[in-house]
């Protein structure tokens, strides 16, 4: 890592996916980006701004508010060749493109018998935090998580925005990623090669540690994080696990940290019942057991609607006072 | 409209207005959060429809939605405190601005889903037809939402059982950033309810008398039974989209043109012409709204927070409905 | 039960159903059957085969193919004081309408403070093993018993096909209702009362045993009563839980069992990844950790879309054989 | 069509039609399983269509797709391996009837979900666009699925871009059990296409000389770059929806005045009044198709089944896109 040390650019999250997007769009005449107001409004979040021009409109192309339609063109764009980033404003806007995804990209490259790739990126935000209320703050990763066909991509870190875009372009298997709407404005580093931000892969250790081993992605890894850090006072070193790829899970690096630790707290942003987070715990259930030493537990939201007062949102979602609740009865809690 | 009808839709206009107007300070404050997106420069559309409207209609909204509200007699203050995140609130500060619901009022929200109110629109009025009501349903929309396939399918739905339901398309020209050329192949925005069968009209949404005219006749030819109808409102909105909008798609002249036609100044002319405004008048209307407004404050900033372990009360019904 | 047993009736899932409807129309007027092919067709899976003739077309009210619109006008007719049924012909197509019910029906009780109510049953096919391929072969329902504000319903027997729509319509709250397309065939016993059939709240254990715990829903139940017959012949009791309602999960019958049997086996037909199956072994593990003697296991759908082969597909569906398999780890697997 | 071209589209729709009197009995038989959804009575429309596009154009289809298929020239042999659920099938078995793939032959399913085909089909024609190549599209519907959102989110869409897609509504008169007018408010369906500004011919789906005229003309329109064309093809399907469809949704009367239509007893006759076509040419041709369905059969059922642990190949792609 020396050598991109030395190189290393601070940049916000919006800045990283915007470089990964140039980036990809310089290297590769297929891809273009396409979704709704990615070129005169410079996306919803700011990602693309400046980009319509340096591109133009064929290329940086605004689509009307037709979300089926328009991620339907993006995976038969793919069909034919090119190389798609269709951006879905947010995940709540997604359940109406999902018939495409699920019926239609993830189905057709094995119902095809092998004939058909369909290399196409489809990036949205997702996740609460901002007072947006109940329509527009589902966290809804599991669900594509839970689709064989897909891959699904979920970046915590600026140089993981900046880096996973590239070999998801180069995917031949349509990926979804999830950029958290709370992550957009968060600064970081980024080397000037892609390191192991470049894998789309594996999952990677944030923070080491051997008494507990938090499980994570999105803007829940800086939960986990800062939870760590409190832990870590009352002596208790809390490794922190950042997911990143959701589908296909790399099991393996959860099964043996957990393998370490013998302990295992869970956040996730979904609505506890059904979250990703269950899936990560019947994993661990599964194929490591013998090795626990407490139940895993599981931070999630809570099971309502997102409210809009803010106060009611931070206590639905998984705070760092809950992950620290968690991760004290799981470490109090001996077998 | 003429006498107290024409002073009504000035205070109701200028109400708009000046509560929204309250809302952009509020929200540079952070007593509002969130999403806000203002209807200044829309307010005749509000003001002209709501009026053509029975007590028990109801109505059906955006995420653009306090002028809808207000001139469909919401309180403000219940408004304000709801964008207050309040319990005093008219959803107790669980919806905020994009998700206003009085149903005293028969107002059903404050939707936040471009096209996701239609098809509940199209619901409230089979309930209506089927119960043998004679209500009516006015539906908001912008002209962005005629794109997505839910609106489509609600036309026709709606078309196919002659429910009573006024489409209310605001035509403010564009959708976020992106002007109705760039999202519409064809952009005669009556051509589609043409191909539904469904009549309608083109109204300028600035001129707030021709608003309150459409309404009225459609409200009676969807009454009497004769199915949907669709209403395009030819407006503009002077504020960007939203808070977060740096409203780079369009340009200062746009902008300015528009704002000559601005919808209270020119119904303010029409009034004083007719002879029923005068300076003295207006400024009482003007100190009268202004006063509701700083009540709405003092109300939503007296409000209290729902208790947090009173958050997932409503998540299911607490008793049958009934 | 006796008084019941006296009575009994011998008819289909199918036929269970469409009394159960017809039941409902005949109790009160404001309920009425809509969705595509109700009316003249008689229902894609023949489920309203005559109501048309009894009922005329106001209520038994045929749509135009779309999904959104007439699963949102359900929906807001129940906001209107209506008490509809709503038939989305299979889940496949319910992504379609999966906007109205996640963005709708599912937060505004709850947005609007308690204003509104949306007493509206959506009925729906679910499932595969009948050789209708990728696109006709899902089984979502954990999807939907993620939402808080839905309640999510699976019938497995006749019985519970006859005698759960009575009290799914009274419920003020929206209430999706999964029937298995396997299952419409099946006859069964039904009393002249709903008697415990007409409960919306809890499991029900259809086969007690002690080694072993199977919890399923819908067609798996009937695989898990199989797998069972197999294992008492080799001296292992199990248990058969069918959850019945897989919103609000019925957890303490499941914790309950898990308690007294010491060992669970989730069989479930959707992919594994993300199942309902993770949610039910997740919560096992929280509760009833140290009563486990064996990792909970799980038989799902292998990770694939469905092939239309029929040797593909009964492979990839949690078959007697998978179920044996993961059974007799779990007896064998003692920690 | 005069000459060779009359004689091919006679034996497409002979290869059809015969291919399909087959499946039936091959359904009973429980060699073919699933859903079974029958073209007959149609063929007129695949056999006029296909003969207009070139080896570099696409097609998209529907789950009623045998007819596009054999039209398309996909062979018969591999369209039934799929059926029998084998791995010499176009898909290895994987799809079935429902779900013919076959890139060499540039078809892109068979798709089962109403109108799901069509975004895929905007989509393909803009990888062409971009690329700069000048194939079509063309993507085949029914008339149900004008109903759909998706139907009009693509139609816009490809309109807005003007993308080469010609839009194929199979008008059969019924979706499933659902006869048009209650399925659409606006029965004209070329409307539906005004009203996104894409022009529309409604053409006569029984006469195979009519569809061939009308699809050279919409190919040249939409391959010189005119934006997408809409073509109502008026037919009707002689048989239930599929093999579950106890067909109680029309009448027998009704049935037998279209039968009286048969597009292919039709073109028999233009042929033989045109002199191009004699007992002994017909004989010939029934006998060539009929050896083409039976070598179908005898391959398919000869045919291997996919090893159980090959399931899951394909799920992701083996290597890197080209
Ligand atoms: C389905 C969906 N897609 C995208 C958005 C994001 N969005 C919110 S408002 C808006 C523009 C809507 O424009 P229009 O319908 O014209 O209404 P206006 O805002 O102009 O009143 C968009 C794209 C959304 N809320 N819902
Ligand atoms: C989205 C969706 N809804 C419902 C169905 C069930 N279904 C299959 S075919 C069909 C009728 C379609 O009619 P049409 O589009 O006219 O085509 P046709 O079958 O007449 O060729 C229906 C309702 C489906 N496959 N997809
Ligand atoms: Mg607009
Ligand atoms: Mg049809």
């Amino acid at each position: 890592m020396s050598a991109t040390e030395a190189t290393a650019r601070t940049m916000s999250y919006r800045e990283a996916l915007r470089e990964a997007i140039r980036e990809g769009m310089q290297a590769d005449e297929r891809v273009f980006l396409t979704g709704e107001d990615v070129g005169a409004y410079g996306g919803s979040f700011g990602v693309s701004r400046g980009l319509l021009d340096e591109f133009g409109p064929e290329r940086i192309r605004d689509t009307p508010l037709s979300e089926a339609a328009f991620v339907g063109a993006g995976i038969g764009a793919a069909m034919g060749g090119m190389r798609p980033i269709v951006e879905v404003m947010t995940v709540n806007f997604s359940l109406l493109a999902l018939d495409q995804i699920v019926n239609n990209a993830a189905t057709i490259p094995h119902m095809s018998g092998g004939q058909v790739q369909i290399p196409v990126v489809v990036r949205m935000t997702t996740g609460a935090g901002r007072q947006l209320a109940a329509q527009h703050s589902h966290s809804l990763e599991g669900w594509y998580a839970h689709v064989p066909g897909l891959k699904v991509l979920a970046p915590a870190t600026v140089a993981d925005a900046r880096w996973m875009l590239g070999p998801a372009l180069a995917d031949p298997n349509p990926v979804i990623v999830f950029e958290h709407g709370s992550l957009y404005n968060r600064e970081g580093e980024i080397g000037d090669t892609a390191g192991p931000a470049g894998d789309i892969t594996r999952a990677s250790i944030r923070r080491p540690g051997r008494d507990l081993t938090f499980v994570a992605y999105g803007q829940s890894v800086w939960t986990a994080l800062e939870a760590a850090e409190t832990l870590a006072s009352e002596g208790v070193e809390a490794e922190v696990l950042d997911l990143r790829v959701l589908r296909p899970l790399d099991t393996d690096a959860v099964i043996s940290s957990v393998t370490r630790t013998h302990r295992a707290v869970i956040i996730d942003e979904m609505w506890r019942t059904g979250s990703l987070a269950a899936e990560v715990s019947a994993l661990i259930t599964e194929q490591a057991f013998y090795e626990l030493d407490a139940p895993v537990g599981r931070v999630c939201t809570q099971e309502l609607p997102i409210p809009y007062a803010g106060h009611l949102e931070q206590a639905a979602l998984p705070n760092t006072t809950r992950v620290l609740a968690a991760a004290r009865e799981a470490v109090g809690g001996d077998g | 409209m003429t006498g107290a009808a024409g002073t009504d839709a000035l205070r109701t206009m200028l109400l708009i207005r000046t509560f929204e107007e309250r809302c952009v300070e509020l929200y540079s404050a952070a007593k509002i959060r969130g999403f806000l997106h203002l209807y200044i420069g829309e307010e005749a559309v509000a003001a002209g429809i709501m009026p053509a409207l029975e007590p028990g209609d109801r109505v059906v909204s955006t995420y653009r939605e306090h002028g809808h509200a207000l001139a469909r007699g919401v309180p403000a203050r219940s408004v304000l405190a709801e964008m207050f995140g309040k319990v005093e609130g008219v959803c107790r500060g669980r919806g905020g601005s994009m998700h206003l619901f009085d149903v005293a009022h028969r107002f059903y929200g404050g939707n936040a889903i471009v096209g996701g109110g239609l098809p509940i629109a199209v619901g409230l009025a089979l309930a209506d037809r089927m119960a043998g009501r004679d209500h009516v349903t006015a539906c908001f929309f912008g002209e962005g939402a005629i794109a997505e396939g839910e609106f489509h399918e609600s036309l026709n739905l709606a078309a196919l059982w002659r429910l009573p339901v006024i489409f209310c398309c605001e035509n403010n020209l564009y959708a976020m950033g992106t002007a109705l050329a760039r999202s519409e192949s064809e952009v005669n925005l009556t051509m589609k309810a043409a191909s539904y069968e469904v009549p309608a009209w083109s109204v300028d949404g600035m001129d707030v008398d021709a608003v309150a005219d459409a309404a009225r006749r459609a409200v009676l030819s969807v009454r009497a039974g004769d199915g949907p109808c669709f209403l395009e409102l030819r407006t503009y909105r002077f504020r960007a989209h939203s808070m977060y909008d740096p409203d780079l798609y369009r340009t200062r002249e746009e902008i300015a043109r528009w704002r000559e036609r601005d919808p209270i100044d020119a119904y303010v002319q029409v009034l004083r012409d007719a002879g029923t405004l005068d300076d003295a008048a207006l400024e009482a209307l003007r100190d009268e709204t202004r006063a509701v407004v700083d009540d709405a404050v003092a109300y939503a900033e007296a409000g209290t927070p729902e208790p947090v372990d009173e958050m997932t009360r409503f998540v299911y019904a607490e008793e049958a409905a009934p």
